[in-house]
């Protein structure tokens, strides 16, 4: 019944396969990139000197702002994703799309309570309905409602249309949530975290953010890969149950004869 | 019973986590108003309690319509029907799954809407309290537009309509009662103890009146 | 250390180093249990390529 | 153990769609109800089964010495109808277990009652993921999990090949044997020795 709908000419194994080959090699080169990006940020940001006007909590836009670019980041992954299986019916792009989901989402959940962090000592409250938060909040409700849109059909394969198709149709909604600042009004605007992104930042600043930002980068890559090796064993492990069910039932009437 | 109690809850985390669906609901519920209303701090802080509950309420509402006419769907609900224990208590007991898969995560991701709107620590307190001695009664009430609907190919909507009037007595004692903690001349307890008594009474009076729904709607 | 502020900047370190080594820790997780199943698949006699017939 | 069905008369929106049906079954015997489509086949077993309120007539369930037995004849009945009765996004064991503890009195263990309908190999695999042979001889096996004096199937054999078919018949034959009560709307020959037929007739 349901299996009838995988069709094995489209799941051909050998790009999975061939995929699974590159990650196994390419995934611990991405750890050790991983770790010594991080260590360097990780050291720049703590010999970094206070900040005139914020203190030390400006520690903590070393790790928020990344948090925040890769929120956006992973999203525009997820769109070429959609995109590869909206036009080529790619089945790893499917693969991709789903592993990015809940990596977007952690990423957003962080920018969000690192800047929660960050505002109550700045701004006395702990949440503010400035343009931008509610911007980022928006992409949380986004990410969740795609998370669980790809777990509400009994049958993956079939999840990946209309979770393309609701990425993209999300990914419309982003500049829309963007020019928001302009549009909604909102009374914390000059205040907002948008101050940190004007150029103007010291270079004593803007290193360690930015390799930072790189070290984010490559956890994402490492993560993402890791997650689409585990969704295509997923898969795997699902056509193999498959078909020993119906494999088994054929043999049957040897056993019943006896 | 526990076997249904637990068959309920695994179906609710397989079927794409109804647990998820009703918070994130509840989230966006509650991220809609500061853009209707206007990011007003002080305005935001004062309609909180309201906010809450009325995103607690149509969230509580998510998946009622499933609640007997999936069962119908898949033939199980004859089987349900026909066994000795009390088709009320049957009732009873998946009208408490719906609750703890769908109202009891809203009360627990109350704390941080509740910052979220600027509400004092007392009254996050107060709203959780009072969402859960109310949301109960919504499923419990909801047992019984689902029995009525469970022939009905879009029940849904009809649901809603149903059962929204008939919870906003919930809606107003619970609201009241988050009033009275929050603010000095108005009492918490009478109120608080409304709600308590109107969880109670659907209780017993929902189940009883969807079995006899159920039993009648049978073909 | 930090300034008066520790107690804002420490924890957002906290959570965020919970939140992603948490999130690749479960990825791991995951990755060697898909492993173990496939094994057990295999040694029951289960062939990958569902052969259409 | 006797089962009396009389005057049975059943009606659906106003509708009489079954009128006058009687018969009587004692323990180990079977009625096969035949028909038309939409000659009341399927409502005469619901009517029987307590799943629609009778517009006239009884049914009873009398034990050996003549006397009725507790509660409603539908707490002794198995029903199985058209649909299967199973959620798909539980396994196998999952759906069997929820029936066996719901329903009581257990009969025969999970992994046996699959072993009789050849569905071992199935225990842990998703509902979903069978085929629809395979998924009504999984709610035959619920049949077997708990243990009912009166079971009451409507087309039990459909979606089932020959060979399921024949294991069907063999089980029927066994429960009529240990001394039950079966109602089978099928055109399957059970082949059960105390057989009896019923043909229902479409009114209008």
């Amino acid at each position: 019944m349901s299996s009838e709908t995988i069709k094995p000419s489209i799941w051909a194994f050998a790009n999975p396969t061939r995929f699974m080959g590159f990650a196994n090699k390419a995934i611990p080169v991405l750890v050790i990139i991983t770790f010594l990006l991080l260590a360097v940020g990780l050291w720049l940001s703590f010999i970094a000197p206070e900040d005139y006007q914020q203190g030390y909590t400006v520690l903590i836009m070393f790790i928020h702002v990344p948090a925040a670019w890769l929120a956006m980041m992973t999203y525009s992954v997820m769109s070429i994703s959609a995109i590869g299986t909206i036009v080529w019916r790619h089945p790893l792009a499917d693969v991709s799309l789903r592993s990015a989901a809940p990596l977007g989402a952690m990423f957003t959940i962080l920018a969000l309570a690192t800047g929660s962090l960050w505002g109550k000592p700045m701004w006395g409250t702990w949440w503010e309905w400035d343009a931008r938060m509610t911007s980022v909040l928006v992409l949380l409700i986004i990410y969740l409602g795609l998370i669980a849109l790809s777990k509400a059909f009994d049958e993956p394969s079939e999840a990946a249309l209309p979770l393309a198709v609701m990425t993209l149709t999300g990914f419309a909604i982003i500049p829309i949530i963007k020019f928001s600042v302009d549009w909604w009004n909102t009374l914390h605007q000059p205040a907002s975290v948008s101050r940190l992104d004007k150029p103007a930042m010291g270079p004593e600043f803007l290193y360690p953010l930015l390799i930072m930002a790189l070290a984010y980068m490559a956890i994402f890559f490492t993560l993402h890969m890791m997650a689409m090796r585990n969704e295509i064993l997923n898969r795997r492990i699902r056509t193999m149950k498959m078909s020993a069910a119906r494999k088994q039932s054929v043999t049957i009437p040897n056993e019943g004869a006896t | 019973m526990t076997a249904l109690l637990k068959r309920e809850i695994l179906l609710s985390i397989r079927a794409g986590g109804s647990a998820l669906t009703g918070v994130l609901f509840f989230l966006a519920v509650v991220s809609v108003f500061p853009f209707a209303v206007g990011p007003d701090t002080k305005l935001l802080s004062h309609l909180a309690p309201a906010i809450l509950w009325i995103g607690a309420l149509l969230a509580s509402l998510l998946g009622l319509d499933r609640l007997f006419a999936q069962e119908r769907e898949d033939g199980s609900l004859d089987m349900l029907v026909m066994q000795s224990h009390p088709l009320a208590l049957t009732i009873f007991v998946k009208a408490l799954a719906h609750w703890i898969m769908t109202g009891l995560p809203l009360v627990l991701a109350t704390p941080l809407f509740g910052v979220m709107l600027n509400l004092s620590p007392l009254g996050i307190g107060a709203t959780m309290i009072t969402l859960l001695a109310g949301t109960p009664a919504i499923s419990f009430i909801g047992a019984v537009g689902a029995a009525v609907s469970v022939k009905l190919p879009r029940g849904g909507m009809l649901i809603s309509v149903l059962v929204l009037p008939l919870v906003i007595p919930v809606l107003i004692f619970g609201v009241a009662a988050i009033t009275g903690a929050l603010e000095d001349p108005a009492p918490f307890t009478a109120p608080f103890l409304f709600v308590c008594a109107i969880t109670l009474f659907t209780s017993v009076l929902g189940p009883l009146a969807a079995s006899i729904m159920l039993r009648h709607s049978a073909d | 250390m930090f300034g008066e502020h520790a107690g804002f900047i420490i924890p957002s370190y906290i959570i965020s180093f919970c939140a992603i080594s948490g999130m690749a820790i479960f990825i791991m997780a995951q990755y060697k249990s898909r492993k173990q199943e496939l094994k057990r698949l295999e040694e029951a006699g289960v062939k990958r390529r569902a052969s259409n017939d | 153990m006797k089962l009396i069905i009389e005057n049975l008369s059943l009606s659906r929106a106003g509708q009489e769609i079954v009128t006058d049906i009687s018969f009587e079954l004692s323990a180990g015997e079977a009625l096969i109800v035949t028909g038309e489509n939409g000659s009341g086949k399927s409502t005469t077993l619901r009517g029987v089964a307590g799943l629609l309120p009778l517009s006239g007539g009884s049914v009873t369930l009398l034990d050996e010495t003549g006397k009725q037995f507790e509660g409603e004849t539908r707490e002794y009945c198995h029903y199985l109808g058209h649909q299967n009765g199973m959620k798909p996004a539980l396994t196998v064991r999952e759906n069997l277990d929820f029936w066996q503890k719901f329903c009581g009195e257990p009969d025969l263990t999970i992994e046996q009652a699959l072993e009789e309908v050849d569905l071992a190999h199935t225990i842990d695999l998703p509902f979903s993921y069978l085929s629809a042979g395979m998924k009504r001889r999984v709610s035959i096996a619920r049949l077997l999990v708990s243990d009912r004096p009166i079971w009451i199937v409507d087309e039990p054999t459909a979606g089932l090949d020959a060979q399921s078919s024949k294991m069907f018949t063999n089980l029927c034959q066994t429960f009529c044997k240990g001394g039950g009560i079966l109602i089978a709307a099928t055109h399957l020959p059970l082949g059960i020795k105390t057989e009896k037929t019923l043909e229902i007739k479409a009114l209008r």
